[in-house]
């Protein structure tokens, strides 16, 4: 069962980092991001090293999330709520 | 002395959550004293002790209601989700309270997030704007018996 | 014969437990609007992690483990509500013509 | 304990699937409410994964995220969508 759990990690890992590369939507990207965040925490707990996991989940998933938000809302201001629905990067 | 009362009250609460943060180890109980002691004489400083006390039976009370109610709103939405027909009428409600200023108005507002059919979105005053899932239901006197048991807990 | 009904119970609990969490993912996907998504999430979500909470109670060492799940049951309860509320005043006061960006 | 590793696969699938909300969107509201799905979905996951792995440390990180789930979602509102400065009036006075 455990090797489902993994295999699911990693492939979404890699799915999470091409998606944070690719997305024009700096926003979603963002989001994205500290999608990856919790996952690498995850992979850190199945990697049995809870200890990177508290880092990961607090700085990864958490810290840089707020840093890069704030940075996105500086580019964009005013204009985020107004994307056309159902565009693809 | 309303001041030594509320320092014990709050060292107490904040050694039960160091004991449980802790898992029960007794080798930092020692560090969890000092700072138990420290952080509740820090938080009188800046949370000094609020005129309204709430009472234990009747927290108690509004604890078991509120996880009651929970539980049937978390069934109320995966009813509505999974039956195809998707019965939803949402809409606003503006509902004015007869709580006190603070903490319990604050608390009415957020338990009403986790209660059946409600989310409460502004709260201006004693102006309580709530967001509904099914306008069709009572929602009035949903928010009227949760207001009953929080006005019960700050009473006296 | 206890110790199984309990693992029965804790099994069952666990299993509901996740199916909350599958209806808040559905949630996500049928309803029309943020705000009506906001409904199914925090509600069917908060329930989803209270039960998978009830159910591994059984399981663990001792009483100061199971406070100690509770808690983190409490501070994601609280987490969940405040930030439905944020989130719902926030879509309120775009929804009111205010653009956000301030005076 | 295979039920726990069950329940953790299922978890997780659930939680992938919130990715593809995050992806579509349409408004940064959606974004981030899949993004507190990750935190209390997290949250279950890294629980049950502490008891099936035997790791209690896995609980604190359990309690970090879900810390830190709403410390996102705050900057969200008052960064991205800017209301704080337009509605800080008289709301929430003592928190």
């Amino acid at each position: 069962m455990s090797w489902l759990l993994d295999g699911l990690l990693i492939v979404s890992l890699l799915v999470t980092a091409v998606a944070v590369l690719l997305s024009r939507d700096l926003f979603r990207a963002v989001v994205m991001f500290m999608a990856f965040g919790l996952l690498m925490a995850l992979a850190w707990v199945r990697l049995q090293a809870p200890d990177i996991a508290l880092a990961e989940a607090a700085i990864g998933a958490g810290l840089t999330g707020v840093l890069l938000l704030d940075a996105v809302s500086h580019f964009q201001r005013g204009r985020l709520r107004e994307q056309p629905p159902g565009e693809e990067g | 002395m309303a001041y030594a009362g509320s320092a014990a009250v709050r060292t107490a609460l904040l050694l039960v959550v160091w004991w449980a943060l802790t898992e029960g180890d007794p080798g930092a109980a020692g560090f969890g004293l000092g700072a138990a002691v420290l952080v509740a004489l820090v938080s009188l400083r800046f949370f000094p002790p609020a005129a309204p006390h709430p009472r234990l039976a009747a927290t108690l009370a509004f604890a078991g209601y509120f996880l009651l109610r929970s539980m049937v709103a978390g069934v109320d939405v995966a009813r509505r989700l999974l039956s195809p027909r998707l019965p939803l009428r949402p809409g606003y409600l503006t509902y004015t309270t007869a709580l006190a200023e603070g903490r319990p108005r604050w608390l009415l507002a957020n338990a009403l997030s986790l209660l059946p059919g409600t989310l409460s979105v502004t709260l201006r005053g004693d102006e309580l704007e709530l967001h509904c899932l099914d306008t069709s239901l009572p929602v009035h006197e949903d928010v009227a018996r949760a207001e009953h048991w929080i006005a019960r807990m700050f009473a006296g | 014969m206890s110790d199984t009904l309990l693992l029965v119970l804790q099994a069952l609990l666990l299993v509901t437990g996740c199916l909350f969490f599958a209806v808040g993912t559905l949630g996500l996907f049928r309803l029309p609007d943020t705000l009506t998504r906001i409904h199914a999430l925090t509600k069917a979500d908060n329930l989803g992690l209270g039960l998978i909470v009830m159910g591994l109670l059984p399981a663990v060492a001792g009483p100061a483990t199971a406070a100690k799940i509770l808690l983190i049951w409490l501070v994601a309860l609280a987490a969940s509500a405040t930030a439905a509320h944020l989130v719902g005043r926030a879509l309120r006061a775009m929804e009111d013509g205010d653009d956000g960006s301030g005076p | 304990m295979t039920l726990l590793d069950a329940v953790a696969t299922i978890l997780l699938v659930l939680l992938l699937l919130g990715l593809v909300r995050i992806w579509r969107g349409p408004a940064p509201a959606d974004r981030m409410l899949a993004s507190q799905l990750f935190g209390t979905t997290g949250v279950a996951l890294l629980l049950v994964l502490a008891e099936s792995q035997g790791q209690p440390a896995l609980r604190d990180v359990a309690l970090v995220l879900a810390l830190l789930a709403v410390l996102a979602t705050v900057a969200f509102v008052t960064r991205v969508l800017r209301i704080a400065r337009a509605d800080s009036a008289g709301e929430h006075p003592d928190v």
